[in-house]
């Protein structure tokens, strides 16, 4: 095998640095830098829990939840700087609010209020991506730009297993490595695209081997491993800092929960398959491996819940808030300055109230 | 001898019906997309299908809707009646190449040599509380687009006879399904005589003017017309079922009858189906108008959210809005 | 104190200089695609532009279409005004998309806070002898979508006009180029007076009927206006220059002046921008029209071969014919 | 690396069995198979040739010539059997006609008198694709069909360099693989793809290099030597057929004209460069090689020419020959049976035609 094509390819198993026992199997971060992971995994689990409860009690349509790839979604924020950039999909909420967004903006979209809650600018997240991998290439676009600035920012790029099979992620990958653009490409690979399993989805040895093909870096990660996890992505990411270009990193995890709620998953998988992740939750894992080394008291556990708590009151709070939809807000988007058609269309609606009002 | 029988059926079950139907008749009809298999399709269309006729006949594919369409023409090319499910409308876009280029073109390009007995099912339009990408109304890019069949059933029976339809046809379909009417019932009498594709059907008669509507807003306008018919005008609701071919015959015969119009549709009205048929109705009829025909369509937005959808849906009030403004005065 | 100078330019010609000019000007306009580097474009759309700013701001990028147009849209929220080019028309379809669900949407979808300010270039239409997909006229798929501004230039002075404008704007801009048109050549002013997006203009003035035309037929119009002069009918001509956003005043008050309207445009009629015009033009003119707005349009068919365009392409005796249509004996 | 992974990586340079001086390195195939390649390259020659001036003398519009590609011309053809299929792009005309369509009728779309010319089902031969990439999942289409049905087809699929960056060359690949469909995708890298070359293409280490991501053996051989190509070839569709799945192969040539007639590659490339390849030419190749092995007789060297002078006239003959244009055709094949709104628009164009005659 050629140097170049050994540097492309990643490691035959996924690295994995504490084991499901919460055993170090390798070089693991510092206990501080993990303390502060297991207060956002924490934080992060409430948040999925909450969100998922709020469904039921009618103040979200729909939840995505990421229910049991918390350690994914905290590692994927707590690797980047404030400048560099998150690109999140549907299920990525909570990696989201870990960058910083407010959990309540966050979720606008599923409550129904507007498509996007929150502004992308402010930390740097990109709004939720609906359509697969369709945001892949803009990540490009956003670090490619970066770049011929000079500016140090990086972009994390996330999908879903499913997401790899869209021409996007092609493509995406392709003019990452063609220009040498500061993303980082992260698959949560959760076995699932809604029913369809993964292999359905593709025949590779792994999705962190499509990188060869791109002349990207593969590597695949435990994805119950936070260890792991800001090991492998925080090395991905100051890598591309350093100019290095892409690199695509898969993390096997699991969809612990139903596609949404509206998804039926008994249709198409075991309970026993489910059963068998639950031993390799990353909460319970980093949690045992900390508090083997003594490293978490009992205080700071209960900070951790306590602060768990108050976000999930946070979140609450702000989705029981019934926020006045506006018509106006139609129309004043869709162009900078809008259209005559489309202020004649506001003014039909408008009316349309008014006589409503007048009637009533 | 045939029995008759009679079963109530919604939209989806419907269509259902009729995939299952087509699939036990004919052995090279397939069944294939995202989720159709196991699941059953996120809407249940596919419910079953694969359970009774294997893995061969009814399967997922990854994820990858111009794979999707692709492969569909190339088992079209050889032998086979794929029909394909996008799982929304807006999901069908990156399909919009194979569409476009292949699909729609495949016939022409070879003087009819090679043809493709195919249909791409597309659960489209709103009002179901979807988030953005999950209730376009994409009518318009099929219709404009030579080549292309493209129908909308508004009714279980419709839905039934026109999948069938569909399925038989030497040449695609673009079948659009209105998803918020797949849970609407109505008692189907089987076999079910088959309204072609390419027949609107008066729905419901009426001498003042005339609603056309078809898919999401036939229920919205024989709703219209029926409090109209309260507040004492008569309105005729023409339901198109198919968008390409468009029948001329019975829309034109319907607005000369009343000499007044107003088009419902869901879609963004700015270069629209609605445009269309405004624009070829007041062509063939311009001396029987005693008005402008009136549109009442969606607004030039992105769909909205779900909490403002209420306002970009064609409902009865702006119908009747519509209605009140041909120029009753003048006449 | 501003130099006027006079050059005599074609429309490509002008294109590449409202590009170096907004390039020279405005350090964050980057221009990529396929062969739009060291090659120019096949069009020589971008000739030197390469080696004049240097490959970060224009160059080459792997084929894929898609991946052009979503680099751009994420250089347009990062700071940039990207100008990319589609090197045909159907070529753009494996983009729509990201076009549709992406470039249209993404203001609306964050409540301004996210503008795109970019420019996809489309090298467009027929009446080159290209062979199948070098000759689609796709302006419909694009004026359907809302957030989306579709402008057509006719004439090198509008070219330069309307692309400086497009790269200026804070919203993105399908910018169609009718191919036909890029090797016809006029003096232009500099610096050029420019009209904004959205004006149309009445570019012949005549009393008996007008002429609706864009892009590719505008010179077919004016043509046929030329004959009927010599006929004894004066034909009026409007140029809509932009299709999105509609200038309804310009046309409606041209429409009105004469009572009777042709609409020409190259692209297949069914549910087109000609429908549109023809349905809003009769809503908002109705009482001021002798006769039905006729419509001189492409086929529903696909793009001819060839050998056979010629047939499909609206020429002058169509136009001319469609004006003999309306009514004059009744008036 | 795992046996899997093996089986998935092409060899770190392509494979080549006859070398530029025309001496064997490896196993060749038999002196009659190559005796039979050598006069088919030679007709294939001629037809790019002769399809060039064409151009020039205004026959045919314009034409992407496969002139120094003919070996990948001639053996993407020739290890299929009649039942197989051949899915070629715009530059694969004499692949075509190797599979046996008719070169007029081949040409058809480029002299401008049909869209496609040839009848796809009599040699099992998809037409033309111009849309980079798209024809890819037909191919898949056409093999998972034949599959289904227990047929012992094969699927021959080819594109440029340039296709590989399409969405589409991804989710085809993919589908194969998934589905195990029997189709050989078949790269001819020539180095460009119009102006841009392969550098600006991709980041990896070869093109074959991509069929890891989908689990797809990758291969990569020699454009210029006919055996090797047979042999790579050859082999990938034998195994395809006995149900082992989908393969890619890429070969390494060049394009030695301009991109068609109308395009200048002295914009984007140097004449240094083309001159570099000439010693490469595929036919110079096999000549020596079977003329050293006195397999060659000049009185079978006079055929093969005396054969691609036929095939030639022939061309000439049939694009020289008028077809007078028939405007009924534009309606006649766009639905089985044509609309209402198809029959009126033809008959506005028939109504036309009957006036123009009446007033000559
Ligand atoms: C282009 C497109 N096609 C289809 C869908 C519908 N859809 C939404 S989520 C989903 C499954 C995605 O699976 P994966 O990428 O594995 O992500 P996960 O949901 O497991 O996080 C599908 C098919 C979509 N959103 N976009
Ligand atoms: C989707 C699409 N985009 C752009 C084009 C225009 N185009 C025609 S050939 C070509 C270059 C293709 O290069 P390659 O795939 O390497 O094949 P080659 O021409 O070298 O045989 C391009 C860009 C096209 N035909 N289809
Ligand atoms: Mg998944
Ligand atoms: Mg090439």
């Amino acid at each position: 095998m050629t140097p170049d094509l050994r540097r492309l390819l990643p490691s035959d198993s996924p690295v994995t640095l504490i084991d499901p026992d919460g055993h170090a199997t390798g070089d693991v971060p510092d206990d501080a830098t993990l303390l502060r992971s297991l207060g956002a995994l924490i934080t992060a689990r409430r948040l999925n829990d909450q969100a998922y409860a709020l469904v039921r009690q009618g103040r979200l349509a729909v939840y995505p939840s990421s229910h049991g790839q918390e350690a994914c979604q905290v590692a994927a924020a707590q690797v980047l700087r404030p400048q560099d950039w998150l690109f999140p999909t549907y299920r990525d909420t909570v990696a989201a609010t870990v960058k910083g967004v407010d959990p309540v903006e966050a979720l606008s979209l599923l409550k129904g209020d507007w498509h996007c809650g929150y502004d992308p600018y402010e930390h740097h997240v990109a709004p939720h991506t609906t359509p697969l991998a369709t945001q892949l290439p803009h990540a490009v676009g956003v670090a490619h730009a970066a770049r011929l600035r000079g500016e140090p920012a990086v972009v994390m790029a996330m999908c879903g297993d499913g997401g790899t099979s869209e021409g996007d992620f092609h493509e995406a990958l392709n003019f990452a490595a063609v220009f040498h653009a500061p993303v980082v490409f992260f698959v949560q690979n959760n076995e699932y695209a809604i029913s369809v399993p993964l292999s359905r989805q593709t025949a590779a040895p792994s999705l962190a081997h499509k990188g060869v093909g791109y002349g990207v870096p593969g590597e695949r990660v435990d994805g119950n491993d936070m260890a792991a996890l800001l090991t492998v992505l925080g090395a991905a990411v100051e890598r591309a800092r350093a100019g290095q270009g892409p690199q695509l990193v898969e993390a096997h995890t699991y969809r612990m929960q139903a596609h949404t709620n509206a998804d039926d998953a008994t249709r198409y998988r075991d309970d026993a398959e489910v059963a068998a992740w639950v031993g390799r939750d990353p909460i319970t894992r980093l949690r045992a491996y900390l508090t083997g080394r003594g490293a978490l008291t009992a205080e700071a556990d209960a900070e951790f819940a306590a602060a768990a708590e108050r976000a999930a009151a946070h979140l609450r709070d702000g989705l029981n808030q019934d926020v006045e939809p506006n018509p106006e807000d139609l129309f004043a988007y869709v162009y900078s300055t809008p259209t005559t058609q489309l202020r004649e269309q506001a003014a039909l609606v408008a009316d349309e109230l008014s006589r409503e009002v007048a009637q009533a | 001898m045939t029995t008759v029988a009679h079963h109530k059926l919604s939209l989806a079950q419907a269509l259902n019906r009729a995939l299952r139907d087509a699939m036990a008749e004919d052995p090279t009809v397939v069944m294939f997309g995202e989720d159709v298999g196991a699941l059953g399709g996120v809407f249940r269309i596919t419910d079953g299908l694969t359970a009774e006729f294997g893995e061969d006949r009814c399967f997922d594919t990854p994820l990858a809707e111009s794979g999707i369409v692709g492969m569909a023409v190339g088992m079209a090319m050889n032998g086979m009646r794929p029909v394909v499910e996008m799982q929304f409308d807006a999901f069908a876009y990156p399909a919009f190449e194979q569409i476009v280029s292949h699909v729609a073109k495949m016939r022409n390009r070879t003087r009819g040599r090679v043809a493709l007995p195919m249909v791409i099912r597309v659960p489209y339009a709103g009002g179901i509380g979807g988030v953005e990408h999950h209730c376009d109304s994409s009518e318009a890019y099929y219709a404009h687009t030579p080549g292309l069949q493209v129908v909308a059933p508004a009714t279980p029976a419709d839905g039934y006879a026109l999948l069938r339809a569909a399925i038989a046809d030497p040449d695609p379909v673009i079948f659009l399904e209105p998803k918020k009417l797949y849970w609407s019932k109505e008692e189907i009498e089987f076999p079910v005589r088959a309204p072609g594709i390419g027949t609107a059907v008066v729905r419901r008669a009426g001498t003042d003017a005339t609603l056309i509507a078809y898919g999401p807003t036939v229920p919205v306008a024989l709703e219209a017309a029926e409090v109209a018919a309260q507040e004492g005008r008569s309105l005729q609701v023409v339901d198109l079922r198919s968008i390409v071919p468009f029948d001329d015959e019975t829309v034109c015969a319907a607005v000369r009858s009343t000499g007044r119009a107003v088009v419902v549709a869901e879609s963004s009205g700015f270069a629209g189906v609605s445009a269309e048929i405004v624009a070829r109705v007041t062509e063939r009829c311009f001396a029987a108008l005693a008005a402008p025909i009136r549109r009442v369509t969606g607004f030039d937005i992105p769909y909205p959210p779900p909490k403002l959808e209420h306002f970009q849906l064609p409902g009865v009030d702006r119908v009747l809005d519509a209605v009140d403004d041909l120029q009753w005065e003048e006449s």
